[in-house]
């Protein structure tokens, strides 16, 4: 088991025939995902990597079935993209496109959940069911099947620790990058009840940073809901304020948002907090024994 | 993106919101002129990219042109927090009854734009915000609809605003939505929102700050970059793709990916080091952009040691060392360099990296001790 | 019992304090309507036939529970009327006001369905359950109880049918007019359903007139989901096309709309449609009679 | 509202869709001088509020100035369905290698805005939906957040149109959808819409109405009313709050309710009479309503009866009398009136009439029949 996808998730790659979406997609068949077709208007007829493309979501979906997607089109396309998605009836939708406006972002966000649909993303790497599915852009050779559950909102950084993570023995459930902008579809909570529900997630490990407060939901989320042990990281504890920090949301506005803060709301949830990634593994271990 | 108050006052009247209209100088000559061409008694403030000014004495008040022309002698190149001032803007002082803060913000958890009034106008916000927070009445937009009428008229009433003063109110409080969302602003705000001795509804300071993703939209918003304002690197940086941002400390980092990059600045600091700056060089690290790190980061003459951290990922890791070799041989970097370099293929990757003389090493903790000793 | 409104509704009248509001005000309280409130900004203090007004819909529904809500603001601030009674969590609001822009009325009725609310009109007279509370426009005197629901797209003309139901000794449970514009809240179809499950109405009575298909959709509905007695009249026999008569929606555009068009519908799922108002108390008694 | 072609083609192109510009020409002098400047093969097309100018003979070809002087000298001044013609629009040749139909107008049923397409341009699209329905590609628009570019590339994908000119036809049905809109149209048509022999795409005719609603907003687009195409008694009566239609009968009808007009027509219809108009005076039936509706009732000739339907509601029927009678004073009226009163104090009401030796019955059916029998 696993959190949202797995071998069964019928993926459709949006942008496919693009620098970024052919190369990824040639990435994704071979790890084993289950890519049953592409999007990229004008180009029917085509494959990329064996996969068969459409002119539109709606064609792609009534021939194959296809119940989740992947957005690799740039940021001007991106929210069209994702509207394309849920109106033709895909259910889950990755954006891993970087640099969408916020203002777009706003009526993308409450459209999505309207239609009781889900979005990851954008601006992330998107997520793995390591030996399944990897709908995404990281590196699938680091990722090992295990009991770990991983939501992040950076993408290297997350490697960072599903490396060790692995290293040390500890396999992931599903590692899920839920991006680094202001904007995003999936939360931690959400992904947090998710990993909850999840029988083959027995441990949870949390990466945030600096901006926002999604760190803090997730404390209080975790105190009142999680049963399961849980580590975490905040990167940015040296980040100065009003800087935005590569990501969009990676920010320290009006004095919130601080690592400070984020770290004592995890701690206060009992979430043990690593000072630097490489000390992740260590932790989780220490609260998995309990 | 953010401008200064002068502009952000312009945009607001582009808009429909009455301003205080004001002139900017950037000599005393012209504050005095300006002061004159008013005729009464005028305020002097510093145009600089932070807050804090009236604490800092960036804001007078003038009584008389000569008296403008002393306040801009003493306030155009002050440093406001590390800010130098180059700009004044003189305006005309107006009869406040009363004062009122407005702000429209993103409202992050949820993902909705916020906005937010107060009756105590005139002073901090944030202030308000911890201590009072009561005092603050709020209103979120509908995602799809916008700011309705009858919210702005609410938080009128909320306010304490006089029945005949609401409709004023409720005008400024959607203008000021329609602006943030019409120039995709991050924050617009003005701050204080006066009622004058007459009755009128007048915006007296106004602040706006800008999505740098939408800036493509907006060419006439991107003219209002202040160079003066930006750290030449930093302006540098964007324009290669590259994210930078200038810190205080004494080593340099190069790291692709953001997350990467602040864990990056914090294991130096867990070290005992103070980073240099920011960087993510990108998710592939090309030789070119490797190279145009090392340009940016051996630009500061703080920088005694560099921290290069590459997880390879999709991008293997002897390619990464490669790009690093490759780099180096067309920038000439002084000071001593630590590559930390994981994931996929990375073994090779160091040991091409040992071959050409460069410390290598496993781990980020390793690496970041290493280079805190280089740099002492 | 009845539909929509009853004994129970606790009303609020937005824009009570102007020329339409407060007349009409009084004349619902006159007829025993539990008006509960009234909203007029600035207004807060006043009273209109012994209802307190408030300034915002959200402090009227606080202090008074007021559950259903008609609107008397003019055209151009109709929409934002409707927002704030469905925004402040009243599930039921009447439109009265006649002149709103389609393009501002279709965001509203999605909004409106989208909150799970419902709303009646614009442009209609609004709807009485008589003997219990009047919510509109209507002469209350012409009404009396009984089992005959009524559904109309118009004004006097649901009031002459009304009188001759009346005099000929049939009752309404409600009266309901959906209104006369090209976009309304409350379908034909939606008041059908109410009426097949109200056990107090026996039989009911559709007024349509040209334009739109909407009493060919009714007609779709009852073949299929009414089981009881339903007979009918359709105005507008003689009306030209491309000519609006008087109701914004009262069209025959590019061919469609015609009153035939609407009749044959009716009559194909059962239904008795009078030639003439003065008929349809005869056609109900027969259909009645089975 | 409507507006002719020309207007329709300078409102879209205002919206960034290309149009084929052209020149109106009032009298055959201004068209041969609008053909020689375009100096190619040209279309003279009758500008009239109304379809079917194509087999009406309102259009003609024309190749050379001669032959467009003559055209217009023909149409100009044609009766094309009841419209007397006082406008020519001349318009050059194009080079058309596809026609499309594009459009859109209001889903009652879905209350959502539809664009509808179809790659049988240049003919009736009602014939098409009639006869060829699967031939019309349709998409509603999101009533928040409106027509997605996707689904008017979807739309063009359907239509079979050349993957290099989906990107073309889909900004236009965008910008269509725009203008629909932004001017509060009920109706926004290109049809043909062409793809050119060099792969242009461009609006070869253009129709459009608009909200009556709505044109408090838009007084560019009331500025359009052509005042030729509209009944001079029609436009009287919306001044003084009254809507009237002009019918070609010989019974005028003044009655209180759109829906009790309508139906008081049919009452005529059903009686062998043929109604003159439609007249909704409002709800109140004032005095001074009343005395309007005489006034637009007795100035069409053809009428030979008045017959007044009023039903009493708020308004007592003892009031309405008075009104009538009051009305009548102001006003002369030369022909038979009937008037129904019914509803609330009729009876007095209809007393009070007979007192004034006024025919005032009791129901609509005794009513239509007595002004049947007075007007034969």
């Amino acid at each position: 088991m696993s959190i949202l996808i797995d071998r069964e998730t019928r993926l459709l790659v949006q942008g496919i025939t693009g620098r970024e979406g052919s190369f990824h997609t040639t990435q994704m068949v071979e790890y084993g995902t289950n890519v049953v077709a592409g999007v990229t208007p004008g180009g029917r007829g085509k494959t990329v990597a064996g996969v068969p493309v459409f002119d539109t979501v709606a064609d792609a979906v009534g021939e194959t079935g296809a119940n989740a997607s992947i957005i690799y089109v740039p940021a001007r396309f991106a929210p069209d993209a994702v509207y394309e998605a849920v109106d033709a009836g895909i259910p889950f939708v990755v954006c891993i496109t970087e640099g969408i406006p916020v203002s777009d972002m706003v009526p993308v966000a409450a459209y999505v959940k309207a239609k009781g649909a889900r979005l990851l993303g954008p601006n992330c790497p998107g997520l793995i069911t390591p030996g399944e599915a990897k709908v995404g852009i990281m590196p699938g050779s680091i990722h090992t099947p295990g009991p770990v559950g991983l939501v992040s909102r950076s993408g290297t950084l997350t490697y960072e620790v599903v490396d060790a993570l692995t290293r040390a023995g500890l396999g992931q459930s599903t590692a899920v990058g839920i991006g680094g902008d202001p904007v995003i579809g999936t939360s931690f909570v959400d992904a947090l009840r998710l990993f909850q529900d999840d029988p083959k997630t027995e441990a949870i490990v949390v990466i945030g940073e600096i901006g926002g407060s999604d760190e803090e939901d997730a404390a209080r989320f975790i105190a009142e809901h999680v049963t399961k042990p849980v580590a975490g990281f905040i990167a940015g504890q040296t980040a100065p304020p009003g800087k935005r920090m590569g990501h969009a949301g990676a920010i320290i506005s009006g004095g919130t948002g601080t690592a400070a803060e984020k770290i004592a709301a995890l701690e206060g949830a009992g979430v043990r907090v690593a000072e630097s990634p490489s000390q992740v593994p260590g932790l989780l271990r220490e609260a998995m024994a309990g | 993106m953010n401008v200064h108050e002068y502009q952000a006052a312009e945009v607001l009247a582009r808009h429909g919101i009455p301003v205080n209209e004001g002139r900017v100088a950037t000599t005393p000559d012209e504050a005095e002129e300006a002061a004159r061409a008013f005729g009464s008694l005028v305020a002097v403030k510093a145009q600089v990219h932070t807050g804090g000014r009236g604490k800092a004495g960036g804001i007078a008040l003038a009584r008389t042109p000569e008296e403008a022309r002393e306040a801009a002698t003493r306030i155009l190149g002050m440093d406001i927090r590390g800010h130098k001032v180059g700009k004044v803007f003189v305006v005309p002082g107006a009869d406040i009854a009363k004062e009122f803060y407005l702000g429209v913000v993103l409202d992050r958890p949820q993902r909705r734009t916020l906005v937010m009034a107060s009756a105590e106008g005139g002073v901090d916000i944030e202030e308000v915000a911890r201590e009072r927070p009561e005092k603050i009445v709020r209103a979120l937009a509908d995602p799809l609809l916008g700011f309705h009428a009858y919210q702005a008229r609410q938080m009128a009433f909320a306010l304490g605003i006089a029945p005949d003063k609401v409709a004023g109110f409720a005008a400024i409080a959607q203008r000021l939505y329609e602006t943030y969302i019409a120039e995709d602003a991050t924050l617009a705000e003005i701050n204080p929102l006066i009622l004058t001795g007459s009755g009128e509804w007048l915006a007296l300071d106004a602040k706006m700050s800008f999505d740098d993703n939408a800036l493509f939209r907006h060419p006439d918003v991107e003219a209002l970059r202040d160079p003066a304002e930006e750290n030449a690197t930093e302006v540098e940086a964007r324009r290669s793709g590259i994210s930078f941002v200038k810190l205080d400390g004494t080593i340099g980092c190069i790291v692709n990916g953001a997350g990467l990059a602040m864990a990056t600045m914090d294991a130096v600091k867990l070290h005992g080091g103070e980073p240099a700056n920011f960087l993510d060089v990108g998710g592939g690290a090309s030789a070119e952009q490797v190279a145009k790190a090392f340009g940016l980061v051996t630009a500061d003459p703080n920088v005694r040691a560099i921290l290069i951290n590459i997880f390879g990922g999709i991008t293997r890791g002897d390619v990464v060392a490669s790009g690093i070799r490759e780099a180096l041989g067309r920038v000439e970097v002084k000071v001593p360099i630590v590559v930390r370099l994981a994931g996929t293929n990375a073994e090779e990757g160091r040991a091409s990296l040992a071959e050409a003389g460069l410390t290598a090493v496993d781990t980020m903790d390793e690496a970041a001790a290493q280079v805190v000793t280089a740099a002492a």
